[in-house]
């Protein structure tokens, strides 16, 4: 069960990675913010799959923390980063 | 410590602390800094006095300090400090006195003396120096305080002069401070004693010894004015004439001089030297630097400047005299010493008159000025021929001890040099008398600032220095054999310090 | 060669890759991130080098959450400055040569 | 028997939060009566030092390996004296100056507070982890001085100088991370032992070079050199003398330490040497821009630059076999250290006395000042004179015994760079005197400045150069074992 | 009224830090500060009487979510594994028939987890919803949802 | 010229790179010194079960005392520049009615009370468990945030008194025990808690720092806020 | 047991397959309306069934209803989040993607 729970987790977190290739590419700033939401769910499920993998039920905290986070982080992002246009190295695709 | 120990202090600080109060004084403050200047001279006159007694009864002045575990601030009033100490000292406070008139009514003069008296404290150190270590401390402060006295005037041809000042003293002081590390390193201490330290090393040390001779006569060379180092020199006479006086007479010159003195007598020994074969080469730079000076002070139509030449060849008197192995070439150029620095100080003084009382600085402007000035004018002759050797003076006696120290040092070139050199200081001191006294006075002066007021022909500040120093070049020379005359306490610091 | 060791030295290639981006990158907020970069990977080999006999050690542990604070510390008063740079000159760059070291011969 | 390490390192902590708790701006009068009481609490542990020696301080009673420990010898007293001594007239100066200029005075007290109490505390430290710490919290104190200023500017200087010394630290940090993963320890007392008597390991000599390569970043070296002027010339004043003075030496300290201590059983001669070169390049070069500068605060940043090279003479020079040259050589490095920091402190002070009057940086502008400011100008040439190494002042002994130990280890080389280095300073200092004495620029009117500006930094000059004749006792403590 | 709310919320606080501590006894000295902590702050940002809901309410509405989200999950899973995914994405704008406050908010957030829609924008009276079929109608959905959140939440839907 | 320079950095950079590795690789093991048993045979001494707890706030205590002045000291800074900016913030109340902010409004008060038990049980976790009081602090500074997105929260201005007596609070607290420890139970010793109260202590120490720490964090995300205007606002 | 674990590994290979199409969502659907679409539904779901698969691995009770706060903590947070994006999008001017008149 417990080598079952990392592989899933190895998996999850190729799929986090790959999913992060897209994220990078854009086109639009929104793309990018996509990145918030990801690691919110990605991270929170990967977390927990390793809690139950090796008795490290502690990692749960982590997770919890962690989802805890990727929210304020998410709003941050949507509420502030994507103001200084022109600054920072993207511009809009579609806009 | 006891008392004698602190008097060397006292000696610096009778200068120094003045000069610290002054520097911070309120430009308006005029009575007070007078009498702080003349207070300090004074006192410095009666410390130096009373210690000149107590040399010669014996007793021994010197204060050690340690700056490093192994190195010494040391003081020490033996009779050759004493002798430059006394010269430094005497014409410091006549200087003073004349700068007070130079310089009455011209803005910085809290500045200017608080420099001023920096510079005396450090010629003073420098002659109470005890080894090399502390010489080199005082050589350097001199250099530091008279450069604000160089650029005084904040024209931009003081400022050149004064870098050009700096560039040339401050590189001597580095070559300088390498040959007295160098030393050091080799013999643990540099203190100053009779018959050499160098002379403990033996010969095997030879090649260095000699290097290290040419960095400490190159870096002392600089400061006296030893041909191909004395460029500064003429461009330094761009500064107020009390500072010319100072630095021609009194304080940077004679500390090159007697620096030189010291590294011959009391680092190296003078046999040793001469075993060393250091002296000859020594001897040939000086009598080159002597003719030099004299045949460029020959085409110089600008007092000052002729003065700037005449002392370039006249401070080299002093250097020929040491390297010529015996104990009258030793009196000769030891007393030059002294004897240069009264005369040429005279000269000095005189020239600011000149210029500060009707505004000549050329020597083509010069017609006459002696009905006008007589009094300066006297002093200048007295003076213009002491430099030239004439009997009755001062530089008669010096010129006299160095023909016979040549003569007895089987250098007879040496002789036909110093003759030349004779003719050709009459050559160019005779035209300037000529005008003086012999060329009608014009119908108006270039810029006749100060008039003449019954027997004062300027004001009298700038009047009773030259006299007296005139007075005393005749005095010098006429009253040679007394007790009281310079040659007499040289002939003492000789016989008690390099004739066995 | 131990896990903990893959995780030393995949610190080791962080560090590297934050090095250069820290040197070689122009943009500011680059530079911030490849600071960060490289301290992650200082912080993997703390702790991947500490516990390369199986044991974790708790003192490299506690370590780089010390490290990790003061990384973060720095790099807010890093992001304060940038910004304060952005609003004074409108950009997130150096501006082109430091003051004083090119200029110099031709003052004179 | 009442022990000064402890205080020595809550009391500047508890003087910042007070600081800070005072208000902007406030807080002035209290760091000042703190650091008097901490320079009595410093040399009270000088005179322990001198009498009892070394000693270390296990923090919170663990000791090494487990715990931190302090170590203070006779190193650390001079470190922690000069530090107080030249940080106390400057914050009195620092009152007066922000009294008159507002820019940059925000949390300067604070700020301050923060930045002694990290040279404190890194002064004390014997542990590799723990001074990587006390480097960080003195990198980021600098840089928030720095760029209080506020000017693009200053802010680009802070942000330049915030990324090296990340990167130095980092380096340094990385260092930490292979040391303690092959010894198992980050302790010095634990350390030294192993590296000297174990055979020394690839791990070991990357991690001395990564760790000196971070502190030599800090501590501007050349070729390092670059973020140091804008860095250090662009700061208020206060600022920039505290910089100059005191925080390019605390990593100098640590160079020092490590490669004496730590690192000995590792180092060569090779790289003593090349650390020479580098340091006769700084001397050379620095000492060239500074006199290229045509501002007075760049030219005293960029001095800065020249007379940390006269620091690393003394690598090569120790490493002669001549038994009394190795000595003076220390010696020498460090009264250079303590005389350049006094003098450094002084010159910066009157800079920024000078830039305030004149309303402007420019060296062209200072004309005049010779009589506006005399005392001003004398504490530039009095703290000049110890840069340029002339007596009787600190830098003139430093100067002394490198140059003793040049030439009677016979390393020629290096005499002949510090006596061009010494005229090269001589040329940029006395650039700015003579134009002192020139007349005013036409239509510039000098402010007046308050005298409290004045006298702190001409007490500073004052006892660099009086302390020529002090340095036994410098050197007595920097002997204490 | 109040009592019950400020009741409700410890009880809450209290269930949540159990299950955080993981009921470990030791816990609840530290656990006491916490939960007046969180109770202070929670009636300083929720001040009492903005909302009420009904148990049964919640009950309904959950069990509709759960079901409506598995659906919706399986649907876009589905659009993402085909080769033609075959949407007519378009943006809707649905007037809001939920008074202001909190009915709207889980509406849209609840939308967000629903087959089909986004909510991308939120104005004083409508609801701006990305479809992904704008073929098919998505106001039936909107209204069955929003009449569960009235009975949840005790509020009465506004006629529109 | 500018390229040279660049290709000697990465080349320079990867060859540091190999040799880390390289060493990383051949290094011994295990290392010299055992740490680790060391730490678990003081932990009964140290006032509490975790040994990264214990390393932090007990043995290696004096590093975390500097830590916190480092989070300090940044904040310093971010305060010393954000004197210079205008500040702007949007009226009052303008989020609470603004009908786009309830989603962000709604988060944020059911968020907020959660997170602040989160803390709590981070704080007091710790003592046994990863923890403590710098994850504490930092979710309790998220929240702080996101009560600042939602416009619970206004952004912060020059700091009043009061906050800037919480931002030192942790530090203040630090060194308040370190004296009292210093001064009574082990007199002259720094940070030597007596083990019979050392777990106290360190829970009244990660209680003040918890509090100062989260107003830092927050501190530098508010501080700098404060002239952040939505786009709200210029809708 | 087997049975328990079997019906755990079940949900969590669904879970995991959830989060795959998430993925394919993301890199080929056409603009950030409809990739939110996939990351809001798809993933939560995912991590939804990854929770009920772990919840059959629980030591207690306690541990349960942690991971399920854990889950609605994150649920709340994803769906808020994914408006606050599509409304920036919207609000910056990203237009939605269009299927063209004729089928593609
Ligand atoms: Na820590
Ligand atoms: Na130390």
């Amino acid at each position: 069960m417990n080598d079952f729970n990392l592989l899933l987790a190895v998996f999850l977190l190729v799929n986090l990675i790959i999913a992060l290739l897209r994220v990078a590419r854009g086109p639009t700033d929104a793309d990018r913010l996509l990145a918030a939401l990801l690691f919110g769910t990605t991270g929170v499920a990967i977390l927990l799959l390793l809690a139950f993998t090796a008795d490290t039920l502690v990692l749960m905290d982590v997770a919890l923390v962690f989802a805890l986070l990727a929210a304020i982080t998410g709003a941050v992002f949507a509420q502030r980063a994507w103001r200084m246009e022109g600054v920072g190295e993207g511009k809009d695709g579609n806009s | 410590m006891n008392f004698n120990g602190i008097l060397p202090l006292l000696v610096l600080a009778s200068s120094l602390v003045p000069g610290m109060i002054i520097f911070f004084l309120p430009e308006s403050r005029i009575r007070l800094r007078t009498t702080l200047n003349l207070t300090g001279a004074i006192l410095k006159l009666l410390l130096i006095g009373y210690m000149l007694w107590g040399v010669q009864h014996d007793q021994s002045y010197v204060f050690r300090y340690n700056v490093l575990p192994d190195l010494e601030l040391v003081f020490k009033a033996d009779a050759l400090a004493l002798l430059f100490v006394t010269l430094s000292a005497a014409l410091w406070f006549l200087t003073t006195l004349y700068a007070i008139g130079y310089l009455e009514g011209s803005p910085h003069r809290s500045r200017f003396f608080g420099f001023f008296s920096f510079c005396v404290t450090a010629t003073v150190g420098v002659a109470m120096a005890g080894n090399l270590f502390t010489f080199f401390v005082f050589y350097e402060l001199l250099t530091l305080s008279t450069y604000p006295l160089v650029v005084h005037r904040g024209t931009e041809a003081a400022i050149r002069a004064g870098n050009i000042y700096l560039v040339y003293t401050l590189a001597g002081g580095a070559v300088f401070l390498t040959g007295i590390v160098w030393l050091y390193g080799l013999l643990g201490q540099v203190e100053f004693t009779h018959g050499g330290v160098a002379a403990t090393l033996g010969l095997e040390y030879t090649a260095q010894l000699q290097v290290i001779f040419l960095l400490l006569i190159a870096g002392l060379g600089v400061k006296a004015a030893l041909v191909p180092l004395h460029g500064w020199l003429p461009q330094a006479m761009i500064a107020p004439a009390p500072v010319s006086a100072l630095l021609h007479a009194v304080a940077v010159v004679k500390a090159g001089a007697f620096g030189i003195i010291r590294i011959v007598y009391e680092v190296y020994g003078i046999e040793f030297a001469q075993t060393l074969n250091l002296l000859m080469p020594l001897a040939i730079v000086a009598s080159i630097t002597i003719i030099w000076g004299s045949l460029r002070a020959l085409w110089q139509d600008d007092l000052k400047r002729r003065l700037a030449y005449s002392t370039i060849s006249q401070v080299s008197y002093i250097i020929l005299g040491v390297t010529l192995f015996g104990p009258a070439g030793t009196i000769g150029g030891v007393v030059h010493l002294v004897h240069q620095g009264i005369m040429k100080i005279t000269l000095f003084f005189c020239a600011g008159n000149y210029a500060e009382t009707l505004g000549i600085h050329k020597i083509s402007e010069m017609n006459g000025a002696g009905r006008r000035m007589p009094w300066t004018s006297i002093a200048f002759s007295v003076a213009a021929f002491g430099m030239m050797g004439a009997p009755l003076t001062a530089g008669y006696i010096s010129k006299l001890y160095l023909i016979q120290g040549a003569e007895m040092a089987e250098m007879v070139w040496v002789s036909w040099m110093l003759t030349a050199s004779g003719l050709l200081n009459a050559a160019y001191f005779l035209p300037i008398l000529y005008r003086l006294w012999f060329i009608n006075q014009p119908q108006t002066w270039l810029q006749e600032r100060i008039r003449a007021q019954g027997r004062w022909e300027t004001h009298g500040l700038l009047l009773i220095p030259p006299v007296v120093t005139a007075a005393v070049t005749l005095g010098a020379g006429i009253f040679a054999d007394t007790g009281w005359s310079p040659l007499f306490w040289v002939k003492l610091v000789a016989e008690m310090e390099y004739l066995p | 060669m131990s896990g903990a060791l893959i995780y030393a030295c995949a610190g080791a290639v962080l560090f590297v890759f934050g090095v250069t981006g820290l040197i070689l990158l122009p943009h500011l907020l680059r530079k911030i991130l490849a600071f960060n970069i490289m301290g992650s990977g200082v912080f993997l080999v703390l702790v991947g080098l500490g516990q390369r006999d199986g044991t974790p050690d708790p003192v490299p542990q506690a370590m780089v959450l010390t490290g990790i604070v003061v990384a973060v510390a720095a790099t807010a008063l890093a992001l304060a400055l940038v910004r304060r740079l952005l609003s004074l000159t409108g950009k997130i760059q150096f501006p082109e040569e430091p003051e004083g070291s090119g200029r110099c011969w031709k003052n004179k | 028997m009442f022990d000064p390490v402890p205080w020595l390192i809550l009391l500047p902590l508890a003087w910042g939060c007070l600081t800070f708790l005072a208000g902007i701006g406030r807080g002035g009068r209290l760091v000042v009566a703190g650091l008097i009481i901490q320079l009595v609490l410093t040399i009270i542990l000088a005179r322990q030092i001198v009498m009892e020696g070394a000693r270390h301080y296990a923090v919170g009673g663990w000791g090494a390996p487990l715990g931190v420990d302090l170590y203070v010898d006779g190193l650390t007293g001079i470190m922690l004296l000069l530090t107080h001594v030249v940080a106390l007239p400057l914050v009195v100066y620092a009152r007066a100056y922000f009294s008159s200029q507002a820019e940059g005075a925000s949390y300067f007290w604070p700020l301050t507070c923060f930045l002694l109490a990290a040279m404190n505390v890194l002064f004390m430290s014997a542990d590799i982890f723990n001074i990587y710490v006390t480097l960080e919290l003195l990198g980021l104190a600098a840089v928030g001085l720095v760029a209080a200023a506020g000017s693009a500017g200053s802010v680009t200087a802070a942000i330049r100088y915030l990324l090296v010394t990340l990167l130095g630290s980092g380096a340094y940090l990385m260092g930490v991370a292979l040391l303690y993963g092959t010894y198992g320890s980050v302790s010095l007392a634990v350390l030294e032992p192993l590296l000297a008597t174990t055979e020394i390991s690839a791990a070991a000599c990357l991690a001395a070079m990564l760790m000196l390569a971070g502190l030599l970043l800090k501590t501007a070296l050349f070729p390092f050199h670059f973020w140091l002027p804008p860095a250090h010339g662009g700061a208020p004043a206060p600022v920039s003398a505290l910089l100059s003075a005191l925080v390019i030496k605390a990593s100098f300290y640590l160079i020092l330490r490590l490669w004496f201590d730590l690192f000995a059983p590792l180092v060569t001669t090779q790289a003593a040497q090349l650390l020479g070169g580098l340091g006769a390049a700084a001397i050379l070069w620095g000492s060239i821009l500074a006199f290229n500068q045509t501002r007075l605060k760049m030219l005293v940043a960029y001095s800065t630059v020249a007379q940390i090279g006269y620091l690393f003479l003394l690598f090569p020079l120790m490493t002669s076999a001549i038994p009394g040259a190795a000595e003076s050589a220390m010696q020498g490095g460090v009264m250079q250290l303590v005389a350049h920091a006094l003098a450094k402190a002084a010159m910066f002070a009157a800079a920024g006395v000078m830039v305030l009057s004149a309303g402007k940086d420019d060296i062209a502008l200072l004309g005049g000042m010779s009589s506006h400011l005399p005392l001003t100008l004398f504490t530039f040439a009095l703290a000049g004179i110890t840069l340029m190494g002339l007596p009787p002042s600190g830098g003139f002994i430093a100067k002394w015994l490198l140059i003793d130990s040049a030439v009677s280890g016979g390393q020629w080389g290096w005499v002949v760079v510090m006596i061009l280095g010494g005229l090269l300073s001589a040329a940029y200092v006395f650039k700015v005197l003579r134009q002192a004495f020139l007349p005013p620029v036409a239509g510039i009117k000098f402010k007046p400045v308050i005298r409290m500006l004045e006298w702190p930094a001409f007490l500073l000059a004052l006892i660099s150069l009086l302390l020529g004749f002090r340095s036994v006792e410098v050197l007595n403590l920097l002997g204490a074992a | 009224m109040i009592l019950r709310t400020v009741f409700l919320r410890i009880v809450l606080f209290i269930a949540v830090w159990w299950i955080l501590t993981q009921g470990r006894a030791d816990s609840w000295g530290v656990g006491l500060i916490s939960i007046v902590s969180a109770l202070i702050v929670s009636l300083v940002l929720l001040p009492l009487g903005l909302f009420r809901f009904s148990f049964a309410g919640i009950f309904f509405f959950l069990l509709y979510f759960l079901s409506r989200s598995l659906k919706s999950g399986i649907q876009v899973a589905l659009m993402a594994a085909r080769l033609d995914p075959g949407f007519h994405p378009n943006i809707q704008k649905i007037p809001l028939r939920l008074p202001e406050g909190l009915g709207r908010v889980i509406l849209v957030n609840t939308l967000n987890l629903m087959p089909g829609t986004l909510s991308v924008d939120l104005t004083a009276s409508s609801l701006y919803l990305h479809v992904l079929d704008e073929r098919q109608s998505i106001e039936t959905q909107v209204r069955d949802i929003e009449k569960l959140i009235a009975h949840m939440l005790c509020v009465e839907l506004e006629e529109s | 010229m500018r390229n040279l320079l660049n290709v000697l950095v990465i080349v320079l950079s990867a060859a540091l790179g190999l040799v880390l590795i390289g060493v990383i690789l051949e290094s011994p093991s295990p290392a010299r010194v055992r740490l680790s048993e060391e730490v678990l045979m003081q932990i009964g001494a140290s006032g509490v079960t975790h040994p990264v707890t214990a390393v932090l706030l007990n043995f290696r205590g004096y590093d975390t005392l500097l830590e916190v002045m480092v989070l300090l000291l940044a904040l310093l800074g971010v305060l010393a520049q954000m004197g210079k900016q205008k500040r702007e913030n949007p009226p009052a109340g303008f989020y609470l009615t603004e009908p786009r902010m309830q989603v962000l409004l709604w988060l944020a008060r059911v968020l907020v009370p959660l997170m602040v038990l989160v803390a709590g049980y981070l704080l007091w976790a710790g003592g046994h468990q990863p923890g403590g009081a710098f994850q504490a602090g930092a979710v309790l500074a998220a929240a702080g945030v996101l009560l600042n997105l939602s416009g619970l929260l206004p952004s912060w201005m020059e700091p009043a008194w009061n906050l800037r007596a919480g931002l030192v609070s942790g530090l203040l607290v630090f060194l308040l025990i370190a004296a009292a420890v210093m001064t009574t139970a082990s007199p002259g010793l720094l940070l030597q808690y007596p083990p019979a109260s050392a777990g106290m202590l360190i829970l009244l120490v990660e209680t003040g720092l918890t509090l100062s720490l989260g107003l830092i964090l927050a501190g530098l995300f508010l501080f700098l806020s404060g002239d952040a205007i939505d786009e709200e606002a210029d809708k | 047991m087997a049975i328990l674990e079997l019906l755990s590994s079940i949900f969590l290979v669904m879970g995991a397959a959830f989060f795959m199409a998430g993925t394919i969502g993301l890199l080929r659907f056409p603009d950030v309306y409809t990739r939110l679409h996939a990351l809001a539904k798809v993933d939560n779901l995912g991590l939804g069934l990854i929770i009920l698969g772990l919840l059959f691995q629980v030591p207690g009770l306690t541990v349960a209803l942690k991971i399920i706060l854990i889950w609605l903590l994150a649920l709340a947070a994803s769906s808020a989040v994914s408006f606050l994006i599509a409304r920036r999008a919207l609000n910056r001017g990203v237009a939605p993607w269009k299927a063209k008149e004729q089928k593609i």
